[in-house]
C-alpha cells in the first residue's frame, strides 16, 4: 500500500504549520494574531466538514449546528465552572451526543442525498429560531444567561487546572493552531484507517459495501459523530476568538459559507478547505477595510469566477497539473517498458492473454 | 364562527404564500436538478421591478402582472446562459455558482439603487369584512391567483413538449438526457420560465412585504424546504407540502405565537423527511406532476 | 486573575512599544484617529449606511474648521457586513492595528457587547450612537442614544390618552424588543391601562397574518410595536390591507429608524405615532441647516435621516467638544472632560453626557406620521435615562464595566 | 436430498410490486457443495428472486433460510456477514478506488491487516490483476471491472456464493476464464449463478433451475432442460 508516501505529505503540511505557528508572532500584528484564533476555529469547521462530506460522502447541510453547540456549550460550561478545560470537553460532547441522535435518526432511516442535507440544515436552522428566543431572562443555565439574539459571552481560556490564569492572546493562538494542526493529523490518519477506508468505500459505493458485510449505517453515522465533535472544537476557539456567541452561528449563511470553503478548497482533501477558509476570510475582511466596492458584489464576482474556472476546487486542480505531469513521465517509463516485453515476447511466442 | 372562518381563510393564504415563494424554485430543482440559492434573491428582484415601475408611473397592475415576470424571467434566461449551462450534473457546484450569483445581485442591487428604496404602492382591492373580523381583499386575490399559476404550470407539463421533457427528466433524469432531447434550449426555457414564475410571485408580495436587496435571505430556506419536502413532482410536491407545513405553520402560530409556528413547520418538515426520505411525491402520488 | 490581565496590558503596550508600531505612531501623531465600525452590507445595512454618511459628514466638517487641537482627524471606516466575528475582528485592528483615539462603532447591543470588551482591554475610548434597551455601565463607553425609560415614558400616556386604555403589544424577540415590551408594559399600568397580550416575533417573519387576526380578537384601543428590520415592515403592510390601520391606531419606539416609514406607502403609514430623541422634521435652525448640508452633499441619493443617523453626527461633535476641553485626545482626560458636563447643541437639540451612566440627557420628541414624512406634536426637552440611572452609578464606582441583561429588566422594575 | 446437506431455501417466497407478481410462492432448495445455475427469460422472476435472498428486497410473503436461519427481511449486511459473497448484475465496484483497494476492503472485513494484504496480493494474482493493481477502477474495461468485483468477492472467502450475470458484456475469451474461476470458486464454495449465456452455463453448470412468469418450472441438468419442449418453448416463445 502507499500509506507512508501518503503519509508523508501529511508530516510535510503539519511541519508547515507547526512553523507558521512559532513565527506567525514574530512576523504578524499582535491584532491579526488575535483574530487568528476565530479564522482558526472556522477552519475547523472547514476541516470537519471536509472529512463527512469529502470522505464520508454524507452532505452535512448544517456542520454548523454542531459548530454552534460546541460554542454554546463551551460558553455555558465555562461560565459555570469558572474554568475553559473541563468546557472544552463539554463542547466535544455535546456536540458528538447531538450528532449521535441526529445520526441515528437520519442513517437508520436510510435519509440520503439532498433530503439529508436538507434535514441537517432544518436542524441548525431550528436552533437558530431557538436560540433567538432565548433573550427572556427565564433562559439560564446555571449562571449564563443565554442572551437570546445578542448571544452570551465566551469566557477567555485559561490554563489547565487553573482557572484564574487566563491565557495571553499569543496563548490562545498556539493553543488553537496546535488544535487544528492535531486535528488535520487525526483526520489524515483517521481516512486511512480501516474505518476511514470503509467510509470513502461507502462513498463511493454504498451498495457494494453493504454486500461486503459492511454496516454501512454504523460507519456513516460513525464518521459524522467524529465530524461534529471536530466541528464542536472549531466552535470553542471560534467563540473565544470572538469573545461572544450569537445565535448566527446558526444562521443559512454560516451553513453555507462552511460548504463554500469544502468547494472552493476541494471535495477529497483535507487541507484545500482549512486554506480556503483563510483566503476567504482574508477577502472578506479586506473588503470590510475598504469603502469603494460593495463587498457583497466582489465576494459574488469571486465565487462565480472560481467556479467557472476551478470547478474541481483549488487544491485538488494543484495535485492534477502535478498528476498530468506524473502521469507523462509514468506513460513515458512504461512505453520503454512495453517496447522490452515485446521485444522479449517476439523471442518466446508466449500465449497472450493467459 | 366569524373567527373559524377568518382564520381558515388567512391558514389557507399562509399556504398558498409559501406555495408562490416555492413554485419557482421547485420548477427549476425538480426539473433540472439545479440548486438556486438566489432564489430569494429573485423574488427580490420581482418586488424591485414594481417598486422601480410603480416609482416611475407604470400602473401596479401591469409592474406586479407583466413587468415583474418579465424582467425576472429576462435575467433568469441571461444567468443561465452565462453561468448556469456550464454546470448541469454538476449539482453542488450549483450551489456554490448561485450563492455567488445571490451576493453578486444582492451587491448590485445596492449599489444601484442603495441600502432602501421608498415605494408609494398598497395593498390594492380594500378589505373584506367577515362579520367581526377583516381580511385582505389582495390577500384573497392572492390565494385565487397561486391556485391559477398551479393550474397554468400543470398545463404547461400536460399538453406542451417543455412538459412532456419534464415529465421525462421528473421521472427518469439521465434518461431521457442519454435520450439527447435538445436539453440545451429546454433548460434555458425551464430556468427561465422558473425565474419569471419567481419573478412573478416577488412582485404579488410587493404590496403587501417589506423590499429591501437583502430580504431574499428570509424566504429562501422556507422555499428550499417546502420544495424539498414535496418530493420530485413539481405541482403536487409543492401543492400538498405547502398545504401541511403552511397549515401547521399557521394553526400554531395562531395558538402560540410566531417563534414556535416557524419551529413547528421545521419540525414537521424533519419529520416528514423521516417518515417519507425521499418526499412526500417520493411516497405519495408518484405519478403525478 | 486580576494580576494577569495587568501583565497581559502591560504586554500590549510594550510590545506596542518594543515593534515598529512606534514609527507608525510618529507618524500618526498630526492626524487624530477616529475609527467607525458600521454595517454597510447585509441586513443591517438600512441602519448603518445613513449612520456611516453622517459621521463622514461631521469629521469632515471638523476638519474643514481646522481640525481639533490644530491636527486634522483621519477617519477610517470598516464595514463589518452584519457579522459579529467581523465586529470583533476590526475592533481589535482599530485598537491595536490603526491605534485609534476614539472608535464610534456598534448598531446591534450583540455587536457592542462583541466589542465593548475588546475596547476596554486595549484601552481605547468608545461611542456607540444608537437608541437600545439601556443597562450599560461601563466608564470608557457613552452610550449616546436614547433608551426606553425615554422615549416609551413619554409615547405610552400621550397615545393612551388619545386612543384608549387597550393596548396590545407586538415586539421583535430579542433583548432590545423584550426590555421594551417590559416599559411598554409598566406605563401602561402606572397609567391605567392595560396590556392585553405581548406578542414577540423573530425578525424573519414576513406572514403576519396570524397575529393580526389576534389582534382583531382581542380588539383592543391601540397597538404598541416594537418591531425591527426590512422583514417586519410587511406587518404593517398587511396591516393596512387587512383594512386595520383605520380602526385600530399604532405607535412605536421603532418605526422609522431604519428609514421604514419610506418603505410603506402614505395611506399605509399615516396616523402612526413615534417618539425619539430626533427626527428630521425637528424644527430649528440648526436642524434646517444640518439637514440641507446633507442634502447637499449628497445630492438625490441622500437617504433620510433619522435618530442613529442623527445621533452618529452628534456623537462626533460631543466627542470633539470634549477633545477640545481637555486639549488633549489621552483617553482618561477625554473622558473626564466628557463626564464634567460637556454638551453640544446639534440637530436633535441639547444632547449632554449624564455623568453617573455615561449616557446622555436629550431631548425626545413625539411625532405623527403623515404621508411618509414625521410632524412634530410635543417635544420634552432634556430628558435623562431614568432606567439605566436605576442600575449604575459610575461617580461612586468608576470601575465598573458591566452590561447585563438583568441591568436592563431591574430598570424596567422586574426582578429575577 | 439430505435435509443436513441444505444451506439455503426459500419457502412459498413472494415478490409483488403493486399488481404484478414477479415472484410468486417459490420453493426453492440448494445443497452444500452445489453450483446452482437459475435461468429464464426476462421478467421470469430470477433476478428479483437473487435480489430477496441478498437482502437487497424485502419478500412481500414467505421465508428465505440460510443454514436453517430466517433471515427474511434482514438487512444485505446482515446476510454478507453470515459469510455469504454477491455479486450483483450491475457491475458494483467502488469506482474512484483502485483494483487494490476495493480487493483489500472485502479481505479486511474479515481479517487482520497483515492477513488482509497477503489475501489481496493472492486475489489479485488468482485474476491476474496485477497491471492493474493501482488503476482507479472506474477506469477499468467492462470485464476487468467484473473481475474486479469477483475478486471482492473471492477476498472474502465466503462458503456461500451468489452471482448474478458474473460474465455479462464479456468477450468470449474472458467468458471462459470466468467460467474456469467460477468451477475454482466451487471448490470451497456453494454457488447460484444467475445467467443469460446458455453456452456459458454448460460451460460450469451441474444442475440448473428454469424460472418462468414468477415460479419454478422445473429443475434438472442442462441436457435435460435443452431437451424439454415446455423450457423451448419458453425460451423461444420469448424470443419470437
Amino acid at each position: 500500500m502507499r500509506l507512508s508516501r501518503d503519509f508523508r505529505g501529511t508530516l510535510v503540511i503539519a511541519v508547515c504549520g507547526l512553523a507558521f505557528t512559532l513565527f506567525a508572532p514574530e512576523v504578524l500584528e499582535f491584532f491579526t494574531i488575535i483574530t487568528l484564533s476565530q479564522v482558526i476555529g472556522l477552519a475547523i469547521l472547514a476541516l470537519s466538514l471536509a472529512l463527512v462530506w469529502g470522505f464520508g460522502g454524507i452532505l452535512c447541510f448544517g456542520q454548523t449546528a454542531f459548530f454552534g453547540l460546541g460554542a454554546y456549550a463551551y460558553a455555558v460550561t465555562a461560565t459555570n465552572i469558572g474554568g475553559s478545560t473541563g468546557a472544552i470537553l463539554m463542547a466535544i460532547l455535546v456536540a458528538a451526543a447531538f450528532a449521535a441522535i441526529l445520526g441515528y435518526f437520519i442513517f437508520y432511516g436510510r435519509v440520503s442525498d439532498v433530503y439529508l442535507a436538507i434535514i441537517t440544515l432544518t436542524v441548525a436552522l431550528i436552533l437558530y429560531s431557538l436560540t433567538r428566543r432565548t433573550s427572556g431572562p427565564e433562559y439560564k443555565i446555571g449562571n449564563a444567561l443565554l442572551g437570546g439574539f445578542n448571544g452570551t459571552a465566551a469566557p477567555p481560556l485559561n490554563l489547565p487546572g487553573d482557572a484564574g490564569t487566563v491565557l495571553f492572546p499569543e496563548d490562545t493562538f498556539y493553543v488553537a493552531m496546535i488544535a487544528l494542526i492535531l486535528a488535520y493529523v487525526f483526520c489524515c490518519w483517521l481516512v486511512r484507517t480501516h474505518f476511514g477506508r470503509v467510509c470513502i468505500a461507502i462513498r463511493e459505493n454504498e451498495t457494494r459495501a453493504e454486500l461486503l458485510a459492511y454496516d454501512i449505517r454504523l460507519y456513516k453515522l460513525g464518521i459524522f459523530i467524529i465530524g461534529a465533535a471536530l466541528a464542536g472544537l472549531g466552535g470553542v476557539f471560534f467563540c473565544v476568538g470572538v469573545s461572544r456567541v450569537t445565535p448566527d452561528v446558526f444562521s443559512l449563511s454560516q451553513a453555507a459559507v462552511a460548504i463554500i470553503w469544502v468547494i472552493v478548497g476541494g471535495r477529497g482533501t483535507l487541507i484545500g478547505p482549512i486554506l480556503a477558509t483563510f483566503a476567504l476570510h482574508y477577502l472578506t475582511a479586506s473588503l470590510g477595510s475598504q469603502a469603494l466596492l460593495n463587498a457583497n458584489l466582489v465576494l459574488g464576482t469571486v465565487l462565480i469566477v472560481f467556479v467557472l474556472l476551478v470547478p474541481k476546487g483549488v487544491v485538488p486542480s494543484i495535485i492534477d497539473l502535478a498528476d498530468i505531469r506524473r502521469q507523462r513521465r509514468v506513460a513515458r517509463s512504461r512505453e520503454r517498458r512495453l517496447r522490452l516485453r515485446r521485444t522479449r515476447n517476439g523471442n518466446e511466442t508466449a500465449g497472450v492473454g493467459k | 364562527m366569524d373567527l373559524v372562518v377568518s382564520l381558515a381563510l388567512q391558514i389557507l393564504y399562509g399556504i398558498a404564500n409559501l406555495a408562490l415563494i416555492s413554485l419557482g424554485l421547485a420548477i427549476i430543482f425538480g426539473m433540472m436538478r439545479v440548486i438556486n440559492l438566489a432564489h430569494g434573491e429573485f423574488l427580490m428582484l420581482g418586488g424591485y421591478t414594481v417598486v422601480i415601475a410603480t416609482n416611475n408611473g407604470v400602473n401596479i397592475w401591469i409592474a406586479m402582472l407583466v413587468l415583474a415576470p418579465l424582467v425576472v424571467g429576462v435575467i433568469g434566461v441571461v444567468v443561465e446562459r452565462l453561468l448556469i449551462r456550464w454546470l448541469y450534473g454538476r449539482m453542488i457546484d450549483t450551489l456554490l455558482a448561485t450563492w455567488g450569483l445571490s451576493l453578486l445581485i444582492i451587491g448590485l442591487v445596492t449599489s444601484i439603487f442603495g441600502a432602501s428604496t421608498a415605494t408609494t404602492i398598497s395593498p390594492p382591492l380594500g378589505v373584506i369584512t367577515i362579520g367581526s373580523y377583516t381580511s385582505s381583499g389582495y390577500e384573497m386575490f392572492l390565494i385565487v391567483v397561486t391556485v391559477l399559476l398551479l393550474v397554468a404550470v400543470y398545463a404547461t407539463l400536460k399538453l406542451t413538449t417543455l412538459g412532456l421533457v419534464a415529465r421525462g427528466t421528473m421521472q427518469n433524469a439521465e434518461m431521457s438526457s442519454a435520450l439527447g432531447v435538445s436539453t440545451s434550449r429546454i433548460y434555458m426555457i425551464t430556468f427561465g420560465l422558473g425565474a419569471a414564475v419567481t419573478g412573478l410571485a416577488g412582485g404579488l408580495l410587493a404590496p403587501i412585504t417589506g423590499i429591501l436587496p437583502t430580504i431574499g435571505a428570509v424566504y429562501i430556506a422556507k422555499a428550499f424546504i417546502t420544495v424539498i419536502s414535496g418530493g420530485m413532482a413539481i405541482l403536487a410536491g409543492t401543492a400538498t407540502a405547502s398545504a401541511l407545513l403552511g397549515g401547521v405553520n399557521g394553526i400554531v402560530a395562531f395558538l402560540t405565537g410566531p417563534t414556535l409556528g416557524e419551529v413547528a413547520l421545521l419540525v414537521t418538515a424533519i419529520i416528514l423527511l423521516r417518515l417519507m426520505p425521499r418526499g412526500i411525491t417520493g411516497t405519495l402520488f408518484r405519478k403525478s406532476l | 486573575m486580576q494580576l494577569k490581565r495587568r501583565q497581559f496590558l502591560a504586554s500590549a503596550s510594550a510590545a506596542a512599544l518594543a515593534s515598529p508600531a512606534i514609527i507608525g505612531r510618529a507618524v500618526a501623531a498630526d492626524g487624530i484617529k477616529f475609527v467607525s465600525i458600521l454595517d454597510q452590507s447585509n441586513g443591517l445595512d438600512i441602519y448603518g449606511k445613513p449612520m456611516v454618511e453622517t459621521t463622514r459628514m461631521a469629521v469632515d466638517e471638523i476638519n474643514a474648521a481646522g481640525g481639533l487641537l490644530g491636527r486634522p482627524i483621519d477617519l477610517k471606516v470598516y464595514d463589518p457586513q452584519s457579522s459579529i466575528q467581523l465586529y470583533t475582528q476590526f475592533a481589535t485592528q482599530a485598537a491595536a492595528g490603526d491605534r485609534a483615539d476614539v472608535v464610534h462603532a456598534g448598531i446591534t447591543s450583540a455587536s457592542r457587547e462583541a466589542i465593548r470588551p475588546t475596547f476596554s482591554r486595549f484601552r481605547v475610548l468608545y461611542f456607540y450612537n444608537v437608541l437600545y434597551e439601556g443597562g450599560v455601565c461601563d466608564i470608557n463607553n457613552f452610550c449616546t442614544g436614547s433608551t426606553p425609560a425615554q422615549t416609551v415614558e413619554k409615547l405610552v400616556p400621550y397615545t393612551m390618552n388619545k386612543w384608549g386604555k387597550k393596548v396590545y403589544i407586538i415586539a421583535a424577540d430579542y433583548n432590545y424588543g423584550q426590555i421594551t415590551a417590559q416599559w411598554v408594559q409598566k406605563y401602561v399600568r402606572d397609567n391605567g391601562g392595560d396590556p392585553v397580550a405581548t406578542e414577540f416575533f423573530p425578525l424573519d417573519v414576513t406572514n403576519f397574518g396570524p397575529t393580526i387576526k389576534k389582534i382583531q380578537q382581542a380588539q383592543p384601543d391601540m397597538v404598541m410595536s416594537a418591531l425591527v428590520g426590512g422583514a417586519h415592515v410587511s406587518f404593517y403592510r398587511q396591516y393596512a390591507a387587512a383594512g386595520m390601520n383605520a380602526s385600530i391606531p399604532i405607535a412605536s419606539t421603532t418605526f422609522g429608524v431604519g428609514n421604514e416609514h419610506k418603505l410603506i406607502s402614505a395611506e399605509e403609514g399615516n396616523g402612526m405615532i413615534c417618539a425619539y430623541s430626533y427626527f428630521e422634521e425637528v424644527d430649528n435652525a440648526t436642524n434646517k441647516a444640518f439637514v440641507q448640508r446633507f442634502r447637499d452633499r449628497l445630492g438625490d441619493d441622500a437617504p433620510a435621516l433619522n435618530e442613529l443617523a442623527a445621533r452618529a453626527y452628534e456623537g462626533a461633535y460631543i466627542w470633539a467638544e470634549a477633545v477640545r476641553q481637555a486639549g488633549t485626545t489621552e483617553r482618561m482626560a477625554v473622558i473626564e472632560a466628557l463626564r464634567s458636563g460637556v454638551y453640544y447643541d446639534g440637530p436633535s437639540g441639547r444632547v449632554q453626557i449624564e455623568p453617573k451612566t455615561n449616557h446622555a440627557n436629550q431631548n425626545v420628541y413625539l411625532a405623527e406620521l403623515k404621508d411618509q414624512s414625521f410632524q412634530i406634536l410635543e417635544t420634552y426637552e432634556n430628558q435623562p435615562p431614568t432606567d439605566t440611572l436605576l442600575v449604575c452609578d459610575l461617580v461612586a464606582d468608576p470601575n465598573q464595566s458591566t452590561f447585563k441583561f438583568e441591568n436592563g429588566l431591574k430598570a424596567a422594575g422586574i426582578d429575577i | 436430498m439430505n435435509r443436513a446437506e441444505i444451506v439455503l431455501e426459500t419457502r412459498n417466497l413472494s415478490m409483488h410490486f403493486g399488481g404484478v407478481r414477479a415472484v410468486d410462492r417459490v420453493d426453492f432448495s440448494l445443497s452444500e457443495n452445489e453450483l446452482r445455475c437459475l435461468i429464464g427469460p426476462n421478467g421470469a422472476g430470477k433476478s428479483t428472486f437473487f435480489k430477496c435472498l441478498t437482502g437487497q428486497l424485502r419478500p412481500t410473503a414467505g421465508d428465505v433460510l440460510i443454514r436453517d436461519v430466517d433471515v427474511t427481511g434482514r438487512e444485505p449486511h446482515e446476510i454478507g456477514a453470515l459469510g455469504v459473497g454477491i455479486k450483483t448484475q450491475v457491475p458494483n465496484v467502488f469506482e474512484g478506488l483502485t483494483t487494490e483497494e476495493n480487493i483489500w476492503i472485502s479481505a479486511r472485513r474479515w481479517h487482520r491487516s497483515s492477513r488482509a494484504r497477503t489475501l489481496t496480493t493472492e486475489t489479485i494474482e488468482r485474476l491476474q490483476l496485477g497491471d492493474v493493481r493501482s488503476e482507479p477502477v472506474g477506469r477499468l474495461a467492462h470485464g476487468q471491472r467484473q473481475w474486479v468485483e469477483l475478486g471482492m468477492v473471492v477476498a472474502a472467502e465466503p462458503w456461500l456464493v451468489l452471482l448474478d450475470e458474473p460474465a455479462a458484456g464479456m468477450t468470449h475469451e474472458e467468458t471462459v476464464r470466468t467460467a474456469e474461476l467460477i468451477r475454482e470458486i466451487n471448490r470451497t464454495a456453494t454457488l447460484i449463478v444467475v445467467e443469460h449465456d446458455m453456452q456459458f452455463i454448460r460451460m460450469i453448470s451441474r444442475r440448473v433451475t428454469l424460472f418462468h412468469e414468477g415460479g419454478i418450472l422445473m429443475e434438472d441438468t442442462m441436457e435435460a432442460i435443452s431437451a424439454d419442449a415446455r423450457a423451448r418453448q419458453v425460451y423461444l416463445g420469448h424470443r419470437a
